[in-house]
């Protein structure tokens, strides 16, 4: 469908390349002796956890880090060309031109104030390229190139008013605009959903095809799998590593890649299906909700549309969509923060929430809002600022009436519920990890002793292997302490593991619902399969299978 | 997300890789000086054995010398001894106007941003008015009122102030109510009033003190700027702002008199500023 | 070689600024050599630009009646009569007048060659509206309508003879008729609104004026057919200066300081720091005279405590030290002036100058007779638990050197144990506070040319003259029935003798009473540049007169 | 298109919510002026006669009538609000004058101070900010060499100045309002403490934006530091310094009076400092009325630049 022209015969290659920095009289290296080779035409992925060094990299090879930045290398050179001793003057003449740039998130990855016009275009005259209209001329031919339909119209845009797969190919326009051989694309698809991904991986495909040597930075190995000739793993600026895709895949050497490709959730085996008893009520039920907002033209725009769900004791319902299905506005509904326009809320038997104007006041649900816990994709904003670990756990045990001498033995308890250990209970959030964080955030859902915790995309943030030890912690208080879990999620690898029910949503409806296994292994919807098929791991190394 | 957005924390490019300690510097000396205007204004005749209002016509105008380290002003008074006792007057005003600015602010933005949709409209209308109104209009009005003082002085900075700082706690009042440990609270089912008092109340104090802080140097020249019109504290009290002005008229002859005041005006800014500062950056290490 | 390139540019702008600098200052000398030689002859032309201190509020000096008014309008408007160095009355609009033996009717014979600048010719019927333009209420005169309370009516005999009734005896009337106050203006341009006339009135004087830029300047421009000259001017015709700004920096440091950078040409109220520097100046030269009437001072009310006690109001005068204030902040170059009366008034007596002078010792005496005889902790003296507490209101306007001064009278009157309490207000809350009678000394002066000025400040008279808001120009509250009677006496009589032995009596009395804390005189004070010439003052008031005066070409 | 219609509906709204809201703002302007300058004592009568006068109590009832300040107050004020309505505003009694032509006459130089005073601080902030944030020693430098901007009092630089460039050097008019000479101290004193408190206000936005991966982007481009700084990161920290900039305007006549006063300088500001010292209530109204105007005209402008510097902004408010 889209065409490149062909890009110049030639290679970048990385011998021992170092990155120490300075902060505060402490050097700290970010990357030790890596080295690699990307030659035209072939796509290398360099994967790691967040703190290994692969956009240290990727920044070091563009001659972009910071002053307090020393690196050393016994090679770093293009085309032969060494770049060690580049003056500013001569990187700028590199970036754009020999090698071009793909940020994660084309949102703040291009000038939110300028049109992505403006923005490629800049990429031109930055190395004096042609004239104002044949840049003009240029510029459209980009982002048609790259994929956006009426580009003519789209060129005056900013990336805000386009949609994240539109604006994702403008970005990789712009990195395109000089035609540079090379092309280094930090996390490319990080932000993206699912099926938006799919495409932008196409796109680099074709890019390849096209001659271009790609250089990927990902966390995903699941992603890299389909898409990189060669990948390389790298572990606290270490390289542990490489090779081809597949042979790595299929073999991984190194214990650190293990267990990696371990951790990812799509590896899982979907969780057993058990059927619901059909003697047992459901704990939470909502029937026929929906919830619209008013648009500019003064027409209503449904953001939920008929939405009936039910939650029964023991088991995980996982609600999956993608941004802007209209599951966070159902999370709100069923937490009670938002009112349903029509449908009406059950929980633990009795009325939670309504659309009419009856009796049911924030006042008479709070007696019961213990039993439904919360936990978020952003645990530190969920907690006061001031207060540390043991006030937090504090607060959330006094709201179930413990008594003050108790509470510390119940806060240690907790803690070590989540497997923290009890030396944080005197520290601020701020101040741990995210998994630790979101431990602290699950110990104080558990605190009140719900039947029932929302989990609000609760590891989307995190690294995978942080993600599997969390899933598993929700696994197993799930069997201890017998919960229910509302899962929601963008992931459907994600809930793989933890979902026994299965809804999918799509702008605002539900189209497909049963048990989980029943989905993952034959979705009916077209748009469950596709999710289904870009949640598809490894396996197939190729991924050739999309259409 | 994994992968975040911005440089982990420790390779972010660091420019002020010398300033810690030139900052550490720097509050030390705000520490200092306001160590020093504290015991000037407690205990002034600990360091000076001079009269503020003794006047020594025969001495008016002498330089800057060993007797008279800053000079004297025209009335022969010693300016350094001037000076010490001006601190008390200066911090009063200081601090009383901006604890004033700091409630009349208050009882703006605490029901603008938690009373509803009617009220915030009301107050943003209040702060609109109360922004195209002068400030000297008032502190005149003020003093033809109470006659001229350190009291009407510190109620027309007060009021003259409350603006501002109402719509930053406004501002940041909303911030505070939108914050997802608000609703945390609620979902673990907290009543209002609890999280009025656990978490509204609590969280909005840190921008309270940091505001006042900061903002006791700027009050301090406000009121300055005042007495320079003739509306500050009467004759012979030692007003920095007062001082000033008397001295303007001989600052080709005895620029110290000038000089000085002004001196002692700008570095309380500057303390009071750092220390704002300091209180700021503990907070947020703490808040994000 | 890139660095040496830079060099060599940078030397090139070296020299470039520096011939530049070269070129310039040979120009800039060339410039003022050219001040500096010149012929002492007049020569008619050029601008004159004055700066004075403060802004009148309406240039027709019937309305209200303020100094700065009169300063200005002396350049534009003309009076009746004109008065000389020693008091004596002379022709000038009027070419001579009568006056009944009664005193209470004056017939002026006027001169029939007078225009005024909007081509109204000057004539009884002018006479006529212009007493009585002072006399309406609707004019809003405090000053000139204050002055002439005994103008009754005016006759239009002929065109040239006006006929003035006066319902009592009024000997000062011609002296405040030689005031600017009371200048001259068309009947024409009196006609229109108050607010508009004040914009700019029409006179007969040897300037006109063109435009009023507020807190900025006034222009005024040459009126070319002048040519009727008070007799104690230099010359007569047209002015030679083609035009006047007449600016308005009312910062005493910075209008000396457009001086010394020949920004302006002249400046009034030189402040008393400035004049050292200015008499070392050679390129400047001094004008000073002292205004006639009733010296800078502070009035004390004698209708409450503690001043309704004349041993207190002695003491009070005793325990201040005017002459420290007056050798600091004011550089000894002011005079004390001691009594009611400033040395150039008409039947001014040097006898009462040190009728107060600072005697903490008798002051100490005196308070113990009186009963305060105790003091507290803050050494302040108090009798039966009162403190003893003065009330000095200062308006905003006051200026800082007179501030210091009464700091300074605070300090050494605190010394004999009075707490003197100045209270900073804005000049209407002043004026209020004045009207009610609430304040114990108020800082004020009356310019006049007329010893009848005591009559103003000191008879019961002007106790309740403006009746409705309290307004009373007798701010001590004095009530003497034998002051009254000679102080109107004075007036009945036009022989010099009788009124000088009078006015005697009168300033005995008032010396006797301790009523005024006086200062130094009130003073015109110009500091004029050695380019500007015969920059003078009318004798009447002691106002600046530019028709005389000439610039350097 | 159907949205058409609807949409300038939806602007008409809002146009008409805001010079409502402007309206309002200027009615309560007046009312307050009103109430203050009642509640403070002193008869405007002596005000109108001026201190040292020996006026008869004729002349003062007629001034009464003339003024109106014999009728009750409830008059009084309805005819204030007639005057501000109608537009004439009244005539000053201290100034002799129609309120409208003192505003005429004193409005231009304190536009003129307040905007180059504006430009002075604008230029010194975006060099400043611009040019150093996020530079080694330079940031620390001129962050600091900002904050001493922002607390040196206005009267006192002002002082400072006067002193040092027309006393000493005499490279400068001690005074007056002639011309562009006259104009640069003055301007200077009221622009550098408020070029502190923009820059320092832009430097915290800058340096924000500094870290927002488009920055990356444009120099991944080959674009180099200072067009990044100039071309995209500026632009970003240009909203805080333009709703300072709007509550400067407001503030400014209130700073002004200093200012003027020192250089003896024609303007606003010292005429309202006269007018309220002589309760001139109709001239002290025009000011009051003058100024919100200014305030609502540079509050407009200013939201009309937001949405410029800032495309975003109109689309969430529509």
């Amino acid at each position: 469908m889209n065409t490149f022209s062909s890009a110049p015969q030639s290679g970048l290659s990385v011998k021992n390349l170092s990155v120490k920095f300075a902060t505060g009289g402490v050097t700290h290296t970010a990357v030790h002796s890596l080295s690699f080779s990307l030659t035209s035409g072939e796509i290398v992925a360099l994967v790691g956890e967040s703190g290994s060094g692969k956009t240290v990299t990727a920044r070091a090879l563009l001659g972009l880090l910071g002053s307090n930045a020393q690196t050393s290398a016994d090679q770093l050179s293009l085309n032969g060309q060494s770049l060690l001793a580049n003056t500013e003057q001569q990187w700028r003449k590199i970036r754009g031109a020999e090698i071009g740039f793909i940020l994660q998130d084309a949102l703040v990855a291009l000038d939110p104030l300028r049109s992505v016009g403006a923005e490629i275009n800049e990429a031109l005259t930055a190395h004096k390229w042609g004239t104002k209209n044949t840049r003009n001329e240029h510029v459209l031919q980009l982002l048609t190139q790259a994929g956006i339909p009426l580009a003519k119209e789209r060129i005056h845009l900013r990336a805000d008013q386009l949609s994240g797969g539109l604006r994702q190919r403008a970005l990789i326009a712009n990195a395109l605009a000089m035609n540079p051989p090379f092309l280094i694309a930090d996390e490319p698809t990080t932000a993206l959903d699912p099926s938006v991904q799919v495409q932008i991986l196409e796109l680099l495909k074709q890019l390849r095809t096209a001659g271009h040597g790609i250089l990927i930075i990902s966390h995903d190995l699941g992603f890299v799998s389909r898409l990189a000739d060669r990948v390389i793993v790298m572990h606290h600026g270490h390289m542990v590593e490489e090779g081809r895709t597949a042979d790595l895949l299929c073999a991984p050497q190194h214990s650190y890649t293990r267990r990696l490709l371990d951790a990812e959730p799509g590896r899982r085996p979907p969780r057993p299906a058990v059927p619901i008893n059909p003697t047992t009520l459901p704990l939470l039920e909502a029937h026929n909700l929906s919830f619209s907002v008013k648009q500019k033209n003064g027409t209503r725009k449904y953001i939920v549309q008929d939405i009936s769900l039910s939650l029964f004791p023991g088991r995980t319902l996982a609600v999956i969509g993608e941004s802007g299905s209209g599951k966070t506005s159902t999370a709100r509904m069923i937490m009670g923060f938002q009112k349903p326009e029509t449908g009406f809320i059950d929980f633990l038997g009795e009325p939670w929430s309504r659309s009419e104007k009856t009796g049911i006041t924030e006042a008479s649900r709070r007696s019961r809002r213990p039993r439904l816990a919360a936990i978020y994709q952003d645990p530190l904003s969920s907690f006061d600022p001031r207060w540390t670990v043991q006030t937090i756990l504090d607060d959330a045990l006094s709201v179930i009436h413990v008594p003050k001498t108790e509470r510390l033995s119940r806060s240690l308890a907790l803690l070590d519920l989540v497997r923290l250990p009890s030396t944080l209970l005197g520290k601020n959030p701020l101040h741990l990890s995210g998994g630790q964080r979101q431990r602290i955030a699950i110990a104080r859902a558990l605190a009140v002793e719900p039947s029932v915790i929302l989990c609000d995309e609760p590891v989307s943030a995190l690294d995978v292997s942080v993600q599997a030890q969390i899933l598993d912690l929700l696994g197993t208080l799930q069997k201890r302490l017998h919960l229910s879990y509302l899962f929601i999620s963008h992931d459907l690898n994600v809930v793989r593991n933890i979902a026994d029910d299965l809804i999918v949503m799509q702008a605002g409806r539900i189209i497909e619902r049963g048990s989980a296994q029943d989905i993952l292994l034959h979705p009916r919807h077209p748009f469950t399969q596709q999710l289904v098929a870009a949640a598809q791991f490894i396996g197939d190394a190729t991924g050739e299978h999309f259409s | 997300m994994s992968a975040t957005n911005s440089l982990p924390l420790s390779l972010k490019p660091s420019p002020r890789l010398w300033l810690p300690g030139s900052q550490h510097i720097g509050l030390t000396l705000a520490f200092l000086y306001l160590t020093i205007l504290i015991l000037a204004a407690i205990a002034p005749h600990f360091l000076t054995h001079g009269n503020p209002y003794g006047i020594a016509p025969r001495e008016a105008f002498t330089a800057p010398c060993w007797q008279h380290p800053l000079g004297t002003d025209q009335s022969g008074r010693d300016m350094w001894t001037r000076l010490i006792f001006g601190a008390r007057s200066s911090l009063v005003i200081g601090i009383g106007s901006i604890l004033l600015a700091l409630c009349v602010a208050l009882s703006l933005a605490i029901p603008g941003a938690f009373g509803g949709p009617f009220a915030e409209q009301c107050v943003k209308w209040v702060f609109e008015i109360l922004f195209s109104f002068p400030t000297v209009v008032l502190a005149l009005l003020l003093t033809a009122l109470f006659s001229s003082g350190t009291f009407p002085l510190i109620v027309a900075v007060g009021i003259g102030a409350a603006p501002g700082y109402g719509r930053m706690l406004f501002g940041q009042f909303l911030t505070i109510r939108h914050a997802g440990f608000i609703e945390a609270a609620r979902s673990l089912g907290h009543s209002p009033a609890q999280i009025l008092t656990r978490h509204l109340i609590p969280n909005a104090f840190r921008p309270l003190l940091i505001a006042g802080a900061m903002g006791i140097g700027q009050t301090i020249i406000w009121a300055s700027s005042l007495s320079f019109l003739g509306l500050g504290a009467p004759p012979p009290a030692a007003e920095w702002g007062t001082m000033l002005a008397m001295g303007r008229d001989y600052i080709a002859e005895a620029w110290w008199i000038t000089f000085f005041p002004g001196v002692a005006i700008v570095l309380t800014m500057l303390a009071t500023t750092t220390l704002g500062r300091f209180l700021k950056n503990r907070f947020e290490t703490t808040t994000s | 070689m890139p660095t040496r390139h830079t060099a060599t540019y940078t030397r090139n702008a070296y020299s470039l600024s520096a011939l530049l600098v070269a070129l310039c200052l040979p120009l800039a000398a060339c410039h003022k050599n050219k001040h500096k030689q010149g012929a002492t002859l007049p020569v008619s032309g050029g601008t004159l630009i004055y700066a004075t201190d403060r802004e009148p509020v309406c240039l027709d000096p019937h309305v209200q009646g303020d100094m700065p008014q009169v300063f200005v309008a002396q350049q534009y408007l003309d009076s009746l009569v004109s008065m000389d160095k020693s008091g004596g009355i002379h022709p000038w609009l009027a070419s001579s007048w009568d006056i009944s033996p009664d005193g209470l009717t004056y017939t002026f014979h006027l001169r029939s060659d007078v225009t005024f600048t909007d081509g109204t010719p000057f004539t009884a019927d002018a006479v006529k509206a212009n007493l009585d333009h002072m006399a309406n209420p609707a004019t809003q005169s405090s000053t000139a309508g204050g002055y002439i309370r005994q103008y009754h009516s005016t006759d239009v005999i002929d065109a040239h003879t006006a006929v003035v009734h006066l319902s009592r005896p009024y000997a000062a009337f011609l002296e405040v008729l030689a005031q600017g106050f009371l200048g001259i203006e068309s009947p024409k341009a009196l006609a229109r609104p108050r607010d508009m006339n004040c914009q700019a009135p029409v006179g007969s004087g040897p300037f006109r004026i063109v435009r009023w830029d507020r807190q900025n300047k006034i222009l005024l421009e040459r009126n070319p057919a002048y040519h009727w000259a008070p007799p104690y001017a230099l010359h007569n015709g047209p002015a030679y200066l083609n035009r006047i700004e007449w600016r308005f920096i009312p910062e005493p440091s910075a209008r000396f300081a457009a001086l010394q950078a020949a920004e302006v040409d002249a400046i009034d109220s030189l402040p008393p720091e400035a004049q050292t520097p200015a008499q070392h100046n050679a390129d400047l030269w001094l004008l000073m005279a002292d205004r006639p009437g009733n010296p800078t001072n502070g009035t004390l009310n004698i209708r409450r405590a503690p001043f309704n006690d004349v041993r207190l109001r002695e003491a009070f005068l005793r325990s201040a030290d005017i002459d420290g204030a007056l050798g600091s902040v004011f550089f000894h170059h002011y005079r004390r002036a001691g009594g009611p009366l400033t040395s150039t008034t008409p039947f001014y007596s040097p006898d009462f100058e040190h009728a107060a002078d600072y005697a903490p010792q008798t002051a100490n005496v005196l308070l113990d007779q009186a009963g305060w005889s105790t003091k507290d902790t803050d050494g302040i003296r108090t009798k039966n638990g009162q403190r003893l507490t003065v009330h000095i209101p200062l308006r905003s306007s006051l200026s800082n050197s007179e501030r210091t001064l009464w700091e300074q009278v605070q300090a050494t009157a605190r010394e004999t144990g009075f707490d003197v309490l100045l209270e900073n207000a804005d000049d209407t809350s002043v004026n209020t506070r004045e009207g009610k009678w609430d304040y114990d000394v108020r800082i004020g002066y009356w310019n006049t040319n007329t010893a009848d000025v005591l009559r103003i400040v000191f008879s019961s008279e002007f106790l309740d003259a403006a009746g409705i808001s309290g307004h009373h120009q007798n701010e001590s509250g004095f009530s003497n029935p034998y002051f009254d009677k000679i102080i109107n006496d004075a007036l009945l009589t036009t022989d010099p003798e009788q009124r000088r032995a009078l006015y005697y009596q009168a300033q005995k009395i008032v010396s006797a009473a301790f009523l005024q804390i006086t200062t130094f005189p009130q003073t015109t004070r110009l500091a004029v540049s050695k380019r500007a010439h015969d920059i003078r003052l009318e004798p009447a008031l002691n106002v600046t007169t530019l028709y005389d005066a000439w610039v350097e070409q | 298109m159907i949205l058409l219609p609807n949409t300038s509906f939806i602007i008409l709204k809002k146009f008409i919510l805001r010079v409502g809201g402007a309206c309002l703002v200027l009615f309560a302007a007046t009312t307050l002026t009103f109430i203050t300058l009642q509640l403070a004592p002193g008869d405007p009568v002596t005000a109108i006669l001026g201190g040292s006068a020996n006026p008869t109590p004729e002349t003062i009832k007629e001034i009464r009538t003339e003024y109106g300040l014999d009728k009750r107050l409830i008059v009084q004020y309805a005819l204030h609000i007639w005057h501000v309505l109608s537009g004439h505003l009244g005539s000053s009694f201290s100034q002799h004058m129609p309120v409208k032509d003192v505003l005429w006459q004193q409005a231009p130089p304190t536009l003129k101070l307040m905007l180059s005073s504006l430009l002075l601080a604008w230029g010194f902030a975006i060099l400043s900010v611009t040019l150093s944030a996020k530079k080694p020693l330079f940031d620390s430098a001129f962050s600091s060499l900002e904050t001493f901007f922002a607390g040196l009092p206005q009267f006192w630089i002002g002082i400072i100045l006067l002193w040092l460039f027309a006393y000493q050097l005499g490279l400068l008019p001690p005074a007056g309002t002639h011309g562009f000479s006259s104009l640069i101290l003055p301007s200077l004193s009221l622009a550098i403490p408020l070029g502190g408190f923009l820059a320092q206000v832009m430097r915290e936005s800058f340096k924000t934006t500094l870290d927002q991966p488009f920055v990356l982007t444009a120099r991944a481009r080959g674009l180099s530091d200072t067009a990044v700084r100039f071309r995209h990161v500026l632009r970003h920290a240009l909203l805080p310094g333009v709703s300072l900039s709007t509550w400067a305007i407001g503030a400014l006549v209130g700073n002004a009076v200093a200012v003027e006063f020192i250089f003896s300088r024609q303007g606003l500001g010292r005429q309202l400092f006269l007018a309220v010292s002589m309760h001139d209530m109709p001239l002290v109204t025009g000011i009051i009325l003058f100024i919100s105007v200014i305030y609502v005209i540079a509050s407009f402008l200013a939201d009309t630049l937001y949405v410029i510097i800032d495309p975003r902004i109109q689309e969430a408010r529509a």
